[in-house]
């Protein structure tokens, strides 16, 4: 039941507004005696953590039918107790503006720009991952050393470069490494420094 | 009171309509971190608006119709010169005699359950009689809305579609530090005069309690750490003498003078249907046929 | 009953006509959208007024009418100055003096009009009553049309205390010119004698004998100048 | 990390946010927390409503300073000088806790007699290769190789007479003439800090980037744990050091080593110096700690990379691993000075916004313009991606191929985070990734899938590290992802045999029956099945306004050990050994970690950090059962640690200063590094007269990327300012929100001025030196709101021991635009 903000309000106001108001209404009927469904009531919780300080509060997204419905602290982490600070309380927008509305910076195609060239172009995802993986063998054979001076092996590839992040999972960051590492890679690094 | 977001969270007892709920925000804890701006319009779903003036912390120069609430950045000195930055939550103070219900002609905004002032946006007509009306202006027409029919009032609901449902307000359970509180109206006082002694004790000898019994009293109290003007607020508001005027006291003497004047035209009729019969008044002349003719 | 022949004098220019019925209209349309607002619910009394019916859609079209309705309002005086210029200077120099003659009317009209005596004194084209309503009409349209366009446009932008005043001067505007109206339109439309005054604001003439019997200064000097325009309405007998 | 590595044996935050309400004092230097870290901030405040003192130290009245109860304006730059006075306070005043100096940190030990340091300089400084040659600052050792010590702390050649005589000159006036603090507030400050120096009171220092954006970042905080260990300050209840780390993973990648002088879980990254396997771990071990057990860790590491190719016959697979040129270092400024050198043409920039995060801007863009391709992975397009956009830069002539890919969100993948405090936490997928965005490890897994198909048919020696690499992370389910909980058990641990995940680090061994990825994790995914870091019991809450809290008799579970998983072994304070005296009893107000004379264990409401041995014995692996640091030699603290830069932190002026060192000839760290190309210059006071120095806000993260693209948070923050104290506007006619140029030797940004009495110029001496200050949030290119790039105007001065800039402290001026 995709509810927009109308309906959303209607809810709430109904729930407000209690009994049918008449012209000379006598008393007000106690409003918030049945449960008022409204957004999140019947949503999936997914617990997560804020993407944003090193904190690491609690967060509850509120999911129903796959859409995202609601971000908020998670009152059983007992680091951040359901509090969230404006960046975490915000970060709904990572994904949607508001409920259905997606948030119109994020960047959802992958793009190309051509050495020389003034704009993007698009180019489909499985192409960019092989030319990217051609220029990293391509770079990596050109700047090989495997042994130095003294013969000593020594596998350094000089001529790749790694940055990033202090923003990803640590299942990311050790493939980041897993994979580097093995090939030859020495200029590895992150925000950690910066 | 505190933090009730681990323990079953407070909830207003649905029986009873009357039971006063209230926020309560310890200025002295607030860290101006603007959570409570963004949980609030995530939950309602408002859309931001970047209005930042130059040379402020604080996000906008006011409230508007999107944006229900908001931290007010002052910095000064204190008597002995030491720096202070003080950060007041400012929204809605839900009223109990509201300047906005007073002024709302379609009962849009009414005193709801609880002591919360509700506002049916479904009901409100854009009209702005409540703007002005609200002595701390915080409740604003969404003038900016491109279909006239879109332009509707907006102000703090005290969340209460959330409050209805055991949840805590959105800016309640955001709060990194606590400092905003909510719970039963009477025990927040309590706790709130507890802290005065105790701040006072620190050294703070200008806490205070505002809220208590401004405007018949507030449903959004404070713990300041100075006098209320410092912070911008009113002190011992009262609801505008013109607001009152024009709708207790003109309307009711417009409307017995038009009644009057109403009754005196039939007595009228009665009179001047005996002494004009015929449609003649007395002075006319006789028939006299005036011919274009001669 | 037989109709009489009439002779009828001719009072005022189609263009008159005209900016009275426009003024006229808008003003009722305008009463109508903002008198309904007058029944306001009584915050914490169980009376809600008319507040529940003017809620929503309802409300916002009657403020959508009510502000063409203000345009109208605004407008209208232009069909005058456009339509009949020439005659605008003089009703107006006469509207504009009110004399000893006008204010004896005024004490007199009261009686007179209920029981018949004392007789009026002699009134010009505007007698006394039409000068009293000319002066509230425009009063009221400074203060409807002051204080509205603060209240359309100065929303949010003006001091509170000065949209409280617009609000006061509005609703002020609004009692004073309700009463007038009312007591306009019973004249005009009701009140056995007058009414038939009101000819002169639908075919732009009036009566003769009528006009002598309330305009005599007007007639005579009308008919000595020449100017006066007669013409006579066949009765059918 | 080397700074508290160095003092404690792990680079990580010795306390957790929860112990800190149990803290006396809390010092905020080098770190504005109610701003960066808003929740981290409720346990201080609960620390201050339970009683405690909040202290802060910083050029600007901060939104931390507002809720403190004393606020120290000082020039930054000057911590070491503010922080060695309160050394040279604490030892004049005889307010160290001498028990655990003695016992428990190396102070009582003789040091090398030709150790001298005079002028500024340690002894044996050689100025043309602008390195210490650390002989002399070796401890002196009897004849059988024992360390010689005297406990009385009298004997001239200890190291605890050593600092006494070097921060002696320290004093409160000498301190005021460096950062500007007056004696009596310094005197003040002194007595409240060093009044924690006794068994049972505690302070905590909480720092971030404030203290490690320096050239002397590391040495501030060895600084700082000299201090607390001479209080008796660290690993007891409601002390030791807060490092709040920037970002939600800082800690996880820096475990992991997305580092180029490091290997997952602090083994150290090989050098050409350490020819095999084991000449390495010979050489970067530490004796008679717990770091004897080190092989046991690298072999699993190359078990778990290179699986059944690494064997002991070619010592197990150690060649795979590249080794650095023995003097060179790769860091994040090495790499930007390489483009421009020619050397680096390829960059694969993931989740990061070095364009505008990074100091001295310009260089950083001329450097990425110089790339032959760049691989770019956000989920928003910002100034590195589309540095060619920026003005000043001529696309036409910029020849890098850029490939941008589209990130998933926060929300749209699942994986751990790893907290300030060591706690690995599990995150849930909530949603489908939007569009054809991707998690940033399937980008990695695809390419590393394609880099083995394209090596396949090589049999070249130099591709073997490819080859044999094991790399199968396919989500068995959903194509468009990658197994994390398959990672996550690699990470912890497995049985090569049974490929069943090791219950913990002791599990593991050298001789390649096992693999695991990062030892230090090991625990988190102990069985099949079973994921500590979504382990969700939380301790029962025990006060009325809903938190944990701790008790006297040591029953609350306050520091959550069934929430998640902290490294090493969960433990959630490091160091809680120190909590009891040496003979095991509780010596805090609340009990930590005690020694269980019935139960013959270390017991407490922590996981104990301490080998399983008593007190008055020595463990196997050299530890002694009444000393803490168990990753120490002979479990002593480090008060004496050998740093590139000297084995004492001491006051040196930032590269560009206001004015000479007034302690010593020697003003600046002497090897501190600069680059010289030739967009690193340097201004001097003549032009530039002005302290200037970077920070973050509540409302953004770093570059804003990931703040000024989210609309609630644009419109909480929308304009980039800086900062002016009322004397300055005055002296330069500047109107508050008055749009203002501010320079320095490197770049010009204009910006709103915001004149406030939050800033103010500091007396030091007779000189009165004017500070400002900018965030460094806002970029050109990207988000709702953009501004200027703060950091064109921060210098590439690195720090000798981590490579770390200092944009905390330049010179610059200012002047209405």
């Amino acid at each position: 039941m995709q509810v927009n903000r109308r309906e959303f309000l209607k809810l709430s106001g109904v729930s407000a507004a209690g009994a049918a108001v008449v012209l000379f209404a006598d008393e007000r009927k106690a409003l918030a005696q049945d449960l008022k469904e409204h957004r999140i009531t019947k949503a999936k919780e997914v617990p997560t953590v804020c993407p944003h300080c090193s904190v690491g509060c609690g967060m509850i997204a509120y999911v129903k039918e796959g859409e995202l419905l609601q971000l908020e602290g998670n009152p059983d982490s007992p680091i951040s107790e359901g509090s969230l600070c404006p960046k975490g309380a915000a970060s709904m927008q990572f994904a949607y503006d508001a409920v259905g509305k997606a948030n119109p910076l994020r960047q959802l195609k992958a793009k190309y720009r051509k050495p020389g060239a003034t704009a993007w172009e698009e180019i489909d995802l499985e192409k960019a991952l092989d030319m990217i993986a051609e220029r990293v063998k391509e770079t990596r054979d050109k700047s090989f050393v495997a042994t130095n001076k003294d013969g000593l092996t020594v596998n350094r590839n000089e001529g790749l470069a790694h940055l990033g992040s202090a923003c990803i999972d640590n299942e990311e960051c050790y493939l980041v490494t897993k994979l580097m590492r093995s090939l030859g890679v020495v200029y590895l690094e992150h925000h950690a420094r910066i | 009171m505190g933090r009730t977001a681990t323990l079953a969270a407070w909830r207003p007892d649905p029986g009873n309509p009357k039971q006063q709920v209230a926020m309560l925000v310890d200025t002295t804890e607030c860290i101006g971190c603007k959570a409570c701006e963004v949980a609030c319009k995530q939950w309602n779903q408002n859309e931001y608006r970047i209005n930042q003036e130059l040379g402020t912390y604080q996000s906008h120069p006011s409230l508007d119709a999107q944006t229900w609430t908001l931290i007010k950045f002052i910095e000064r000195e204190d008597e002995d010169g030491v720096n202070q930055w003080l950060m007041q939550k400012h929204n809605c103070m839900h009223c109990s005699e509201a300047g906005c219900v007073t002024a709302c002609p379609t009962d849009a905004l009414h005193y709801g359950d609880y002591g919360v002032v509700t506002l049916d946006q479904e009901k409100c007509i854009g009209c702005a009689y409540c703007e002005p009306a609200c002595p701390f202006d915080a409740i604003h027409v969404d003038k900016s809305a491109f279909r006239q029919t879109a332009q509707k009032a907006g102000k703090c609901t005290l969340c209460f579609d959330r409050i209805s449902n055991a949840m805590q307000p959105a800016c309640v359970s955001t709060c990194p530090t606590d400092c905003i509180k909510y719970g039963d109206r009477g025990e927040l006082l309590k706790w709130a005069y507890a802290r005065v002694e105790q701040l006072k004790a620190m050294g703070y000898a200008n806490a205070n309690v505002y809220g208590d019994k401004e405007l018949g009293g507030l449903h959004e109290l404070y713990v300041l750490l100075e006098k209320p003007e410092v912070y911008g607020l009113p002190v011992n508001p009262t609801l505008s003498k013109r607001l009152t005027f024009w709708k207790y006291g003109l309307q009711p003497v417009g409307k017995a003078i038009l009644g009057a004047a109403l009754f005196g035209m039939v007595i009228n009729w009665f009179a001047a249907r005996r002494t004009f019969k015929g449609g003649h008044g007395p002075g006319e002349e006789a028939e006299a046929p005036a011919s274009l003719h001669d | 009953m037989a109709v009489r022949s009439k002779v009828k004098i001719k009072k005022f220019s189609r263009a008159q006509v005209v900016f009275h019925w426009v003024y006229g209209s808008s003003w009722f349309l305008l009463m109508l959208t903002g008198m309904s607002f007058l029944w306001r619910p009584d915050p914490g009394a169980a009376a809600v007024g008319l507040g529940p019916l003017l809620q929503g859609t309802v409300g916002q079209s009657f403020r959508l009418v009510h502000r063409v309705a203000a345009i109208g309002l605004m407008a209208s005086p232009l069909t005058w100055l456009v339509g009949d210029f020439r005659s605008l200077w003089p009703d107006l120099k006469e509207l504009l003096r009110f004399g000893i003659n006008d204010a004896r009317y005024m004490l007199i009209a009261p009686l007179h009009y209920t029981f018949g005596k004392p007789a009026l004194p002699p009134q010009g084209k505007y007698n006394g009553g039409h000068k009293v309503n000319f002066y509230v009409v425009v009063l009221t349209f400074i203060g409807f049309v002051s204080s509205g366009l603060l209240m359309w446009f100065g929303r949010g932008a003006v001091p509170d205390g000065t949209f409280h005043m617009a609000q006061i001067v509005h609703s002020t505007s609004f009692w004073l010119g309700a009463i007038m109206t009312a007591l306009h339109i019973y004249l005009t439309a009701v009140h056995p004698f007058t009414r038939r005054a009101l000819s002169a604001m639908t075919q732009g003439f009036v009566e003769l004998n009528y006009a002598k019997a309330e305009h005599k200064v007007w007639v005579e000097k009308e008919i000595a100048a020449g100017t006066a325009v007669l013409v006579e309405e066949p009765g059918d007998c | 990390m080397p700074g508290l590595g160095t003092s404690f044996g792990r680079g990580a935050m010795t306390t957790s946010f929860w112990d800190i309400p149990n803290a006396d004092v809390v010092v905020f230097m080098g770190s504005n927390a109610a701003e960066n870290h808003p929740i981290s901030f409720k346990w201080f405040l609960r620390a201050k409503q339970k009683g405690a003192k909040i202290i802060v130290v910083d050029p600007r009245f901060t939104r931390t300073a507002s809720k403190a109860d004393m606020w120290l304006p000082f020039r930054s730059g000057s911590d070491i000088a503010v922080l060695g006075g309160l050394i040279n306070y604490a030892i004049t005043h005889n307010k160290i806790h001498r028990d655990y100096v003695v016992k428990y940190t190396n102070a009582s030990l003789l040091v090398n007699p030709n150790f001298k340091f005079e002028e500024g300089l340690f002894s044996g400084w050689d100025a043309q290769t602008k390195k210490y040659n650390q002989a002399t600052w070796s401890f002196q050792t009897g004849p059988d190789g024992a360390l010689l010590r005297d406990d009385t702390l009298t004997n001239p050649a200890t190291v605890y007479q050593h600092i006494k005589r070097i921060y002696g000159e320290y004093t409160s006036e000498r301190v005021s003439e460096i950062s500007g603090i007056s004696v009596e507030d310094f005197n003040k400050f002194a007595e409240i800090v060093t009044s924690t120096g006794q068994a049972g009171k505690s302070a905590v220092f909480a720092y971030a980037m404030g203290w490690t954006q320096h050239t002397k970042g590391v040495q501030n905080i060895r600084c700082s744990t000299l201090l607390q260990m001479l209080l008796g300050n660290v690993g007891v209840p409601g002390g030791g050091i807060a490092a709040l780390r920037g970002h939600a993973n800082v800690q996880g990648a820096t475990d992991l080593a997305v580092l180029y002088h490091d290997l997952p879980g602090y083994l150290g990254q090989p050098t050409e110096a350490h020819k095999t396997l084991a000449e390495f771990l010979d050489k970067t071990t530490t004796k008679q700690s717990y770091w004897i057990n080190k092989p046991k860790f690298m072999v699993s590491l190359l078990k778990a990379w290179y699986g059944k190719a690494a064997t002991k016959a070619n010592d197990f697979a150690y060649d795979y691993i590249p080794k650095m040129a023995g003097n060179a270092t790769y860091s994040h400024y090495d790499i930007f000075q390489s483009v421009l050198d020619g050397k680096v043409e390829g960059l694969l920039c993931m989740g990061q916004n070095p364009a505008v995060g990074s100091a001295n801007a310009k260089k950083v863009h001329a450097a990425l313009a110089k790339l032959k391709w760049l691989v770019h992975v956000d989920l928003f397009d910002n100034e590195t991606g589309e540095f060619w956009k920026l003005d000043g830069m001529d696309a036409s002539a910029i020849d890098t191929e850029i490939f941008f890919l589209p990130a998933a969100g926060p929300l749209e993948k699942e994986g751990s985070f790893t907290n300030s405090h060591r706690l690995l936490q599990w995150k849930h997928k909530a949603i489908e990734p939007l569009g054809e965005s991707r998690s940033d490890g399937w980008y990695i897994n695809e390419l590393g899938k394609r880099l083995k198909k394209l090596y396949a048919s090589s049999t070249a020696a130099k591709d073997a590290p490819i080859r044999d690499l094991v790399w199968e992370y396919d989500h068995p389910e959903h194509p468009d992802d990658f197994d994390h909980l398959k990672v996550l058990k690699e990470i912890n641990g497995y049985d090569m045999t049974t490929g069943k995940p090791v219950a913990g680090f002791g599990a593991l061994k050298d001789d390649g029956t096992t693999a695991c990825g990062c030892w230090i994790y090991s625990g988190v995914y102990p069985e099949e099945g079973v994921n500590k870091a979504d382990a969700r019991k939380r301790g029962a809450p025990n006060r009325e306004d809903g938190w944990t809290e701790a008790k006297k008799d040591g029953s609350a579970d306050y520091l959550h050990l069934g929430w998640a998983f902290a490294w090493p072994a969960n433990r959630r304070i490091l160091y809680n050994r120190a909590s009891a005296d040496p003979q095991g009893k509780t010596w805090g107000k609340v009990p930590l970690v005690w020694w269980d004379d019935a139960g013959k264990k270390w017991a407490g409401c922590d996981v104990p950090d301490m080998l399983p041995v008593e007190p008055g014995k020595v463990h196997a692996a050299g530890v002694p059962g009444d000393t803490p640091f168990i990753m120490k030699a002979q479990g002593m603290g480090g008060i004496w640690g050998p740093l590139a830069d000297g084995p004492l932190p001491v006051h040196y002026e930032p590269v560009e200063s206001p004015i000479q060192n007034p302690l010593y000839k020697q003003s600046t760290v002497p090897n501190a590094r600069t680059f010289g190309s030739e967009h690193d210059k340097f201004g001097t006071t003549a032009e530039f007269p002005y302290v200037v120095t970077t920070y973050r806000l509540t409302e953004h993260q770093t570059s804003g990327v990931m703040t000024r693209t989210l609309g609630f948070l644009a419109e909480a923050f929308a304009r980039p300012f800086v900062e002016i104290s009322r004397e300055l506007a005055q002296e330069q006619g500047i109107r508050n929100g008055g749009l203002v140029e501010v320079s320095s030797a490197r770049g010009k940004v204009k910006v709103q001025a915001m004149v406030t009495n939050r800033v103010k110029p500091l007396k030091m001496g007779a000189k009165l030196v004017h500070v400002i200050g900018l965030p460094i949030h806002w970029g050109p290119k990207s988000g709702h709101v953009q501004g200027d790039i703060a950091n064109t105007l921060t210098p590439q001065a690195i720090d000798v021991n981590v490579q770390i800039q200092e944009s905390k402290v330049f010179l610059g001026n200012v002047k209405k635009a």
